[in-house]
């Protein structure tokens, strides 16, 4: 903190004493960010485990409509994305710009093989008739095996859950492709590489809300 | 009885549920009192005892004092706990029901409160009740949340769909006490007011066979009966008058404008539409708040609606 | 110049693979053990238990927090222990509707 | 006087020694955060935190007046039982937007976005909040939210209550709800972003010296209330969203027609409301710790007490949300412990009170306005208190929910508090922000109407909500007339008074005479200063030896700075100071 002897690097803003408070102070808001975040799938969380607890029976049954081995595949394409996030961190870590670039392109890959996959899940899901709320109307099928009265909430819990979450992939795959833009122009190296960072962390928040959304919601039998 | 804040609370007609409230109510308020006077007044006295006299005053430099802190957290502390356990012992006497109460079930709804007793009797807005013995209202409502509220009774509860709820009292003289609705419930929530109505044991039974059995009469009066108890007139009026929703004089046959444009001749069909899901045909000039009565109502007794409705004219 | 910085720890290829590997196989495990049909609590219980290892794998070596400062666990659990007071204080409620007065 | 003293001083810090040397602030700075850059453009862009928090000071303000607007409007329909001037409907869409304008857009974002903005750094001795971008874009959130919560006016507005209990909201065909829920959840971002950004200025960019316990109250108060907002506002905003969400797609979490949980609606709801009246008071702690110091002269009593007594407020706060909700047909043991816990949250507010009167013992003290204010704090707030206990207790409780006690009481806590507070913060920092002094005798005066305008507006309602007037009403029996006339009444005293407050602080703008750095004589860092500040707040590094309290240390000792050359920053800092050194006269022995 009291190191005022090292120059005023240009990514360095004025309100800084130097590099390291800024990326220190960078993190730290964005762990405070992460408390945010983790609260407010908090709220979905404790919905899902009142209900639960309520129902079930309820939750035996829905389960049996979504797709595990997606809903595994999607598990592992997650988790793939956050270890090349990993690695792009480590990359820019050691001035590999190279290994930056590919390793944010994969991360925005998988991101989007992650929704495509979940695409394919809602549309199976709609065309049943097993629609979120006032369209909620499965076909004559389902509603045989389906026959609880308070389905509809299940699925209501459901499709907030996943699509909160998936909102929260598009926003990073967003923020992937900023960072690639910035790393192809050569902006991070060993200095700073702060955006890459955190981005990170919110990118490894994204995949731990899933290792908790896929068991809650899929593997249930 | 002759306690300093005695101005604030409104007579008791219902010493069972209300007596350890009033208590509580009258404790606090004076235990809050000398400690406030006492906090007040150190510091007006320290404002005056202690004003600066120049610039240059020096203060002492007192950080803190272990002892003064502790004192201040613990006795407060202890306090309360006193206050806790006075409120929980009094709350539980408002849970526990009388096992020889007599019950009656109360429906809200917007925005009136339907009564209904074991023989099948029906009021609208009045609860009526024997003294001296408890009374237990199983509540419940028709449409969103509502609160059932006797100040002179100390007794409140919130009022639910699809769950029942409730609350007991014993008055003990006769006479009528105001009911209030606490839960706001949109427009004329601060209409949906109610009485209780205490009778002598024996004239309570005398009301009660009266109105055994629900509206009786003619058709067209028990249809007229039906619209009174069904809480119609809280927004629908016989004499013309607009009030939220359209009167319902002179309607039958004429024809009617609708928010969308269309015009629709008054019927059968039209009216019982508009019992049941009232947000399907929206009459021009009026908002949609009707709260659907399907469910609520049977095909018999709209019947008897439609026929009263007719002779309004 | 990198002890000074001690938020820049580096990770090794090798750390990372191994953790990616590792969370890779406690998938494929819990998928496994949900497909025992385990009785009730015990599934439940055995898919959390899988998750929270996953959870504590991505935020100690991924999220980096294994070579961090404190206080960003710190955050990171006190974040966690507002979401279980949260839910143990509603389910208070909604598991004892039934009880007339309390039954302590 | 003009010796060009070039001695320094070393002070002992861990883990290097510092060179320091004294800045005695410039008694007319040339060159201050407002001369800095000029423009309508240049305040819109600023990334400044003074200019920011003025920005939002000036917001708050302008929805006070206009919720205050309202307010006077529903006393004045509330003069007689039946319709005054304005109709059911009207008067239900005025009480929601009052309450819902008065707690997202002024309690809320009052003193952490605004005066907090401006004074949280100076404490700190940073020139910045820890990222200035964000604290500029909260502003605009918030000014967006606020946008679309008017969109739902022409949207037909909404009447559910600033609580939006559900299945009333969710029914509703109004498409006023979707918009004012979209307003508050936008909001919600921006306090988040505030309280973000304050812990992470807290933790991170304390100049040297600024150890913990050497941090002002105040810092600390916003501190707790930084942590109830990051922990407490996401909740709000997924609340808020599974509303809307139940309202425009009948998700059916909460609407019990399709099999939902109303209640369920009300604990996520109050698990954020609840906490949030934590996020409003205690910011205005940190005020009161601050100007009672100051004009005591005197070391706070207890400082420990106090600072961890917020802490402890912020934690308990989270566990009572509860007590809301005696009637609402919670299960037996959640209410029992909710009002167990609802009194524990009392104990650390009462330490508070009896800390501040303690330091006033033997204090040096002086009754200019902003401690004027303190008192009114102090007498109002423990009405507040007192009354919190009694809604506190269960079996009264069951009395008073939803009546007009409970709408006095929180008026107590959240106006006779905050409210307050923040006219003691605005008056005490007033010369800080603009270096000009108001008037001093209309000040008073007008302190004097808004305390007996207070007492006759709430006071009767204490007394009519024990007899069961019930909140949110339009129409009401006439038995509560009385009552309501002499609330109306001293609603209309109240307004004067802050009519009053608006001239003569707009007449200091203009022609209020200059304040000088440090008019009142305090110790804390903000004010070793030049008044208004210049654009980096110090024209040095600061470095802190002393409490920001310690009134038995030399003035000198609280001026210090780093004595070497300003090797970063443009070059009017290094100008700036040349200048202060050229003024160093002394250096004191550490």
């Amino acid at each position: 903190m009291a190191n005022h002897s090292a120059t005023h690097p240009k990514h360095v803003h004025h309100h800084f004493v130097d590099s390291n408070q800024q990326f220190e102070s960078a993190k730290l808001g964005m762990w405070v960010f992460l408390v945010n975040e983790i609260l407010f799938f908090g709220g979905l969380f404790c919905a899902y485990i009142v209900f639960r607890a309520w129902y079930p029976e309820l939750f035996t049954q829905a389960a049996l409509e979504l797709n595990t081995f997606w809903g595994a595949v999607n598990t592992v394409v997650l988790i793939g994305s956050s270890l090349t996030v990993a690695m792009a961190i480590r990359s820019a870590q050691n001035n590999q710009k190279r290994g930056l670039e590919i390793n944010l392109l994969i991360t925005i890959l998988l991101a989007c093989v992650f929704l495509v996959i979940k695409y394919f899940e809602y549309e199976h899901k709609l065309h049943l008739g097993i629609a979120p709320g006032s369209f909620w109307n499965p076909t004559p099928e389902i509603a045989a095996v389906l026959d609880h009265p308070k389905a509809n909430i299940f699925f209501g819990i459901y499709y907030m859950m996943t699509a909160v979450h998936g909102l929260h992939v598009i926003i990073g795959i967003a923020l992937m492709i900023w960072l690639y833009l910035r790393a192809r122009k050569g902006h991070f190296n060993s200095e700073y590489y702060t955006p890459v960072e955190i981005t990170g962390l919110y990118w490894h928040l994204v995949d731990l809300i899933w290792i908790f959304l896929f068991p809650l919601l899929y593997l249930i039998e | 009885m002759g306690r300093l804040f005695d101005f604030m609370l409104p007579e008791n007609k219902s010493p069972l549920t209300a007596d350890s409230t009033d208590w509580l109510f009258h404790f606090i308020n004076e235990a809050s009192l000398v400690i406030f006077l006492g906090v007040i007044f150190a510091m007006i006295y320290f404002a005056i005892r202690y004003r600066r006299k120049s610039e240059d005053d020096k203060t002492p430099l007192i950080t803190h004092n272990n002892t003064l802190e502790i004192t201040w957290s613990v006795i407060p502390l202890l306090l309360t706990f006193v206050v806790f356990g006075l409120g929980y012992s009094g709350w539980l006497n408002l849970k526990t029901v009388p096992n020889d109460a007599y019950e009656i079930q109360v429906t809200g709804f917007k925005w009136s409160w339907n009564i209904n007793y074991e023989n099948g009797a029906q009021t609208i807005n009045e609860i009526h009740v024997p003294k001296g013995i408890p009374i237990k209202l199983v509540m419940t409502s028709s449409d969103v949340l509502h609160s059932f509220f006797v100040p002179e009774y100390r007794v409140k509860h919130d009022v639910l769909p699809n769950r029942y709820t409730y609350v007991w009292f014993q008055p003990e003289e006769t006479g009528e006490s105001q009911i209030f609705c606490t839960e706001y419930c949109g427009n004329s929530h601060s209409n949906m007011l109610a009485k209780v109505i205490v009778h002598e044991p024996e004239d309570f039974q005398t009301w009660l066979d009266e109105n055994a059995g629900g509206p009786t009469g003619s058709p067209i009066e028990q249809g007229e009966q039906l619209v009174t108890l069904q809480g119609c007139q809280a927004c629908h009026s016989v004499d013309g008058t607009e009030i939220i929703g359209p009167s319902f004089k002179g309607i039958w046959n004429r024809e009617r404008k609708l928010a969308d444009g269309n015009t629709i001749i008054v019927d059968e069909n039209y009216i019982r539409e508009s019992i049941l899901y009232p947000g399907e045909k929206i009459a021009e000039g009026y908002q949609n708040v009707m709260s659907p009565y399907e469910g609520r109502i049977n095909d018999e007794e709209i019947t008897k609606i439609i026929e009263y409705l007719k002779t309004i004219d | 110049m990198m002890s000074e910085h001690h938020g820049h720890h580096i990770a090794s290829a090798k750390q990372l693979w191994g953790i990616g590997i590792a969370l890779l196989i406690l998938t494929v495990l819990t998928v496994t053990v949900a497909g025992l049909g385990l009785p009730s609590p015990f599934d439940i219980l055995t898919a959390m238990a899988i998750a929270l290892t996953k959870a504590f794998l991505v935020a100690a070596f991924f999220m980096g927090l294994y070579w961090d400062t404190k206080f960003n666990s710190m955050l990171l659990i006190g974040a966690l222990a507002f979401f279980i007071l949260m839910v143990s204080i509603t389910l208070l409620d909604t598991l004892y509707r039934d009880d007339i007065v309390p039954s302590f | 006087m003009a010796s060009l003293s070039k001695a320094v001083n070393t002070v002992q810090m861990t883990p290097k020694k510092l060179k320091v040397k004294r800045f005695v602030p410039l008694e007319n700075p040339t060159n201050t955060y407002l001369t800095d850059e000029k423009g309508i453009w240049a305040w819109l862009t600023t990334v400044d935190h003074k200019k920011i928090g003025l920005m939002y000071l000036g917001a708050v303000a302008f929805f006070f007046a206009l919720a205050g607007f309202l307010a006077i409007a529903l006393r004045t329909e509330l003069w007689t039982p039946a319709k005054t001037f304005i109709e059911a409907d009207t008067y239900n869409q005025l009480f929601t937007l009052h309450g819902a304008m008065m707690v997202f857009f002024v309690l809320v974002p009052s003193i952490p976005a605004a005066l907090g903005n401006f004074i949280l750094p100076m404490q700190l001795g940073a020139k910045d909040v820890a990222f200035p971008r964000l604290n500029l874009a909260s502003f605009y959130i918030y000014a967006f939210g606020a946008i679309f919560t008017f969109l739902s006016l022409a949207n037909n507005g909404f009447d559910t209550g600033w609580t939006f209990y559900t299945p009333y909201s969710s029914d509703t065909n109004s498409a006023g709800i979707i918009w004012v829920t979209l307003g508050v959840f936008i909001l919600g971002f921006s306090s988040i972003l505030t309280g973000t950004n304050f812990i992470t200025t807290i933790h991170k960019l304390r100049a040297p010296g600024i150890s913990w316990d050497r941090l002002p109250l105040n810092v600390w108060a916003l501190y707790a209330t930084s942590i109830i907002q990051v922990l407490a506002t996401p909740v709000l905003a997924i609340t808020i969203l599974l509303l809307a969400m139940e309202n425009i797609l009948d998700i059916g979490i909460f609407d019990p027609a399709l099999g939902g949980d109303p209640v369920l609606y009300q604990h996520f709801f109050w698990f954020y409301s609840h906490p949030a009246v934590y996020i409003m008071i205690v910011p205005g702690f940190g005020i009161i710790s601050e100007v009672i110091t100051t004009f005591s002269k005197k070391t706070i009593f207890g400082y420990w007490a106090i600072a961890l007594s917020s802490l402890a407020i912020a934690f308990i706060g989270f566990l009572v949300w509860g007590h809301h909700m005696f009637t609402s047909g919670q299960s037996a043991v959640a209410t029992t412990i909710f009002s167990f816990l609802t009194f524990l949250v009392g104990i650390p507010t009462g330490i508070k009170i009896f800390n501040w009167v303690a330091t006033l013992y033997r204090g040096s003290i002086l009754m200019k306005t902003p401690m004027i204010y303190v008192f009114i704090f102090i007498f109002l707030f423990s009405i507040g208190g007192f009354t919190g206990i009694m809604l506190g207790a269960l079996s009264v409780d069951i009395h008073l929910h939803d009546t007009y006690y409970v709408v006095a009481h929180f008026h107590y806590v959240m106006m006779g508090g905050t409210l307050i507070a923040l006219l003691a913060g605005l008056h005490y920092w007033w010369p800080k922000m603009t270096g000009k002094m108001y008037n001093e005798p209309l000040a008073k005066f007008a302190a004097v109407l808004i305390f007996v305008g207070f007492n006759v507006t709430f006071l009767p309602q204490f007394i009519m909500g024990a007899q069961g007037m019930p909140r949110r009403y339009y129409n009401y029996i006439d038995q509560f007339t009385p009552f309501h006339q002499t609330s109306t009444i001293g609603s209309y005293i109240l307004a004067v008074g802050f009519l009053v407050i608006l001239f003569y602080l707009a007449h200091s703008l203009i022609k209020g005479q200059k304040a000088g750095p440090n008019p009142w004589n305090s110790r804390g860092l903000e004010w070793q200063s030049t008044s208004p500040p210049d654009f980096h707040n110090f024209s040095h590094t600061p470095v802190v030896i002393h409490g920001p309290y310690d009134y038995h240390q030399p003035m000198e000792e609280f001026q210090l700075g780093l004595a070497v050359d300003h090797e970063y920053g443009d070059e009017q800092d290094e100008v700036a100071a040349e200048a202060h050194a050229s003024l160093d006269t002394e250096t004191t022995e550490a």
